[in-house]
């Protein structure tokens, strides 16, 4: 089994219909140490990819290239940029196959997190969600279908939330709390746990 | 804090409807609706000069677009970047043929969101070049000066690029004069009371009854000191002091001064301020050109005040001096 | 309330100090040292402007002088008449040998002083006449107009006999037009919190955390009443309702609009109102001229804002359309 | 005996050395219902008013026309211009007359304020300085001595004073506060019973 341009589509409803409950959960854990913004910013953005109709992509890099195109429109935030970074990185290496494999997600990630750290700037260890796309980008490593995938994919994801919690922030607005980040998850991180799960029901 | 405003949700829309509607040389467009432009088409073969950042501080940055000053403005939410989407629809509608500057603030956000639309129109064919304004002093040492963020200062670069632009300069140059004009201009902010952004419940950060804050950010970013309330001339000695040690190498003896209001500090307080710090920069041997006293970059209704430096040469003080004309800036020949 | 000053008693010197020396067209003059003018002498033949007026009002009185606008002001301490004295010294000084307008507004220690001034200077033979701007709706009802204090409105009067008085009309004219100015001038205010006058241990009024005061005078005076903060656009249709209610006789639809800052309001809560402003008035068949938006008459750090209506007809919107410079409001050709 | 060049010097001399304990006392009292700064303001005037060299005056009259000026200089307060008012029309009243004697006293503070009811548009029964004005022209109509109509004017100022403390405000910011003002003196009335007792000890 692959993963589809409808199958694509299918998890981007999914994680849609995630945000609800997520949205304010993770305004919340922003809010501790950013502008508390990061749920909202993330419904407004999965929400304008969900409106995309993909039934004319000819493929799953196509696919991604327009859900990130969507992702442009819907947000100025930090989040919301990697997302769409990461998304058209993928999908400029996945376009003109007809099907992603699930033994290609593995490297599909790691080029999404290689867009977003020369984006973004951060590094690796630096408490972001980039932690969490490195820890997936391995997890995935061997899985044979996407379910599979999907499960390691949020296995791995809560594992780095929870290896990451004592350590503290070295980006972005969390930044200028140094030390007092420390015990406190990263709004991004947590987002990718729930979404991740999301998918993996 | 009390705001006339309606839902938050549509604070940003409503103000920049607002904007455009009082002001008929302005044009908001785009599939974001986020992008504030002349209303006029863009003369072909002139280069564009576009800016962009969060909303709240009028008159940052919309409010710049005007003859010898920007051709457009991608906005974003309070105190949030704008889109990439409205970045890229901003380049586009500035572009005649010659290229376009980016010129906007040093923020993380921003940065991603301008470069990632550069690099999508590049595709397009529309060649875009950077320059980040850091003016901020308190923001980082001088030795990580590209690290420092972007204030008040930057309307200087607005203003030496719009103009140089106006006369049909080719993008290498304009860019060149932006750059120029970034490196020779320095700020410092300090600020008495904090602002609220829309829908938010408490304000962007907590000041005491009496206390200060030398340095802060215009989004409450934390300075350099706090301590209780000291007199106008105590302050503006501090703020000139910092900002004459960080002069740049091999400037000239002549600045412009910008004595600018965050929001809620009046006019008055700030030409108390302008007074001393005029004395002080004459005593240290600096001649004074075309002063800036007003609210030129705020951040909504945050008290405070920010003083910048601008070390002119010949061809910046020349710029400086050129017509232009926007909704909260009139220069005449 | 944090204010970036010195000596309460230096406050006003300061700060006059501070805004001619940032403005070199204009000049402090006068035994008093409370007379600003333009820095030219005023050309022969040319009839005189003058205002005046209490501090804490930037850029009222003192921020219009400037071509097509005043050729002078005389300005008192915060929220206090200027003195006999000074009104004398801005008049003598914007005395072209074709007399002298006094226009400014409806304050019982105002008049007293500049009638004074003016019945001395009769003995040195300056003819001078005076006009008085009453603007606000909500200091009494219309059969009193003649009661109402002026507000922001007067900026009107003062670009219309400003720019009259640029073409060499005689003293008469100057006078007819500034005072069909102010009977086609209507303001209202609200506010949302107070300011303080410096070297005072409390502010000029108290509101509630979550109360506004629709009415309100710019020195803190009652208006009409006191209630929770609304939506932005429920104030605008009340102060746009009240504005219409109060429309002079025999106008036609054409209305200049002032959204203006009482000080610590912000510009992007003001294009919040003159958007829905904008709504109203076209719902009502008026058709808006040279809208005006920003800070042009506050009280210190007052937060809250006032709505304008300057009723215009042919001569009117033609004066508004000159040119015009001073510090605060340029209006090019 | 009469009122002399010399011996306005020295009432203004004596006035200006009252205002010292005074300013914060009138301050106190314009802070119940208006700004606060009639003591301020008044101190200022009077202080004003003590620095004019009167040597080179011709008579009375010259003097008050000379002092009014000099008031105007220093105040654009409603009881500075008003008390400038007074004395100008005062002093034009005068101006000729080698000496004012004891017994013209009273019609030159009835033209003081008579031209100080005209300049600020108050009514008698307003509860200003106009009532106190009003009640010495009355008291001192039969002084012979400028001491008799100095004493004569403490006691009508002071019983001016009493007989409106119970009566509202009807002019100037105080009236803002309607029936709130019924109790309170009234600063302006305060000042010149306090300024007329300085002048009788
Ligand atoms: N430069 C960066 N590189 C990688 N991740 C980042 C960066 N900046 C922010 N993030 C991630 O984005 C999250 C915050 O997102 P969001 O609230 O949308 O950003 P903003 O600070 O713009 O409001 C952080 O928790 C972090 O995981
Ligand atoms: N129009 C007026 N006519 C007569 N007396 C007045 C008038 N206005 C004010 N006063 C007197 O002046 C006093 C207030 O003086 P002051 O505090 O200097 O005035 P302001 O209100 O300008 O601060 C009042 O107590 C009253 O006696
Ligand atoms: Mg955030
Ligand atoms: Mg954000
Ligand atoms: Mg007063
Ligand atoms: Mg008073």
């Amino acid at each position: 089994m692959s993963v589809t341009v409808s199958s694509i589509a299918f998890a981007i409803a999914r994680a849609n219909e995630a945000m609800g409950p997520l949205e304010q959960v993770l305004n919340d854990a922003d809010a501790k140490l950013g502008d508390g913004d990061t749920g909202g910013m993330l419904a407004r953005v999965i929400g304008k990819m969900a409106e995309v109709d993909l039934s004319g992509a000819v493929d799953p890099g196509t696919a991604l290239s327009q859900l990130a195109k969507a992702a442009t429109l819907a947000t100025g935030s930090s989040l919301g940029t990697l997302f769409a970074t990461g998304l058209l990185a993928a999908g400029r290496e996945a376009k003109g196959r007809e099907a992603i494999d699930a033994g290609d997600l593995s490297d599909l990630v790691a080029t999404a997190r290689d867009a977003m750290i020369a984006r973004g700037g951060a590094s690796l260890g630096d408490k972001t969600v980039l932690d969490s796309l490195d820890a997936i980008a391995d997890a995935v490593k061997d899985a044979r279908t996407p379910d599979q995938a999907a499960s390691a994919a949020a296995k791995a994801a809560a594992d780095a939330l929870e290896a990451f919690r004592s350590r503290p922030n070295r980006i972005g607005r969390a930044r200028m709390f140094g030390d007092q980040t420390i015990g406190i998850d990263d709004p991004g991180m947590l987002a990718i746990r729930e979404l991740t799960a999301a998918l993996a029901r | 804090m009390k705001k006339l405003m309606n839902k938050p949700s549509g604070f940003v829309d409503e103000m920049l409807d607002g904007l455009v509607s009082a002001n008929p040389s302005l044009a908001l467009s785009g599939e974001t609706g986020r992008v504030v432009h002349r209303a006029t088409t863009i003369r072909k073969g002139k280069v564009g000069v576009v800016s962009g950042g969060g909303s709240g501080h009028l008159p940052l940055f919309t409010g710049y677009v005007g003859e010898g000053l920007l051709d457009g403005c991608s906005i974003g939410n309070v105190f949030e970047g704008p889109t990439v989407g409205s970045c890229m629809e901003a380049i586009r509608l500035a572009d005649g043929g010659q290229g376009v500057l980016r010129l906007y603030g040093n923020y993380g956000g921003d940065r991603m969101n301008f470069d990632m639309a550069g690099e999508m129109l590049e595709d397009e064919g529309i060649r875009t070049t950077t320059v980040l304004g850091n003016d901020d002093v308190a923001s980082a040492g001088p030795s990580e000066r590209q690290k420092r963020r972007g204030v008040a200062g930057i309307i200087y670069a607005y203003k030496t690029a719009g103009a140089l632009a106006e006369t049909g300069a080719d993008l290498d140059a304009v860019t060149a004069i932006a750059q120029k004009t970034v490196d020779r201009t320095r700020t410092i902010g300090v600020a008495l009371s904090p602002c609220q952004v829309p829908g938010s419940d408490k304000p962007s950060f907590t000041l005491g009854d009496n206390e200060i804050e030398m340095g802060m950010g215009i989004h409450g970013e934390p300075g350099i000191w706090r301590d209780q309330l000291k007199p106008a001339d105590t302050i503006a000695d501090e703020m000139i002091e910092r900002l004459l040690a960080d002069k740049p190498e091999g400037v000239g003896s002549r600045a412009s001064i910008l004595v600018n209001s965050l929001g809620a500090t009046p006019l008055e307080e700030l030409f108390i301020l302008y007074r001393r710090a005029r004395t002080q920069l004459e005593a240290a041997g600096i001649t004074i050109v075309r002063p800036l006293v007003g609210h030129y970059a705020t951040s909504m209704e945050m008290a405070g005040a920010s003083i910048s430096l601008c070390f002119v040469d010949d061809e910046i003080e020349a710029l400086l001096a050129a017509p232009a004309s926007c909704p909260f800036w009139t220069v005449t020949a």
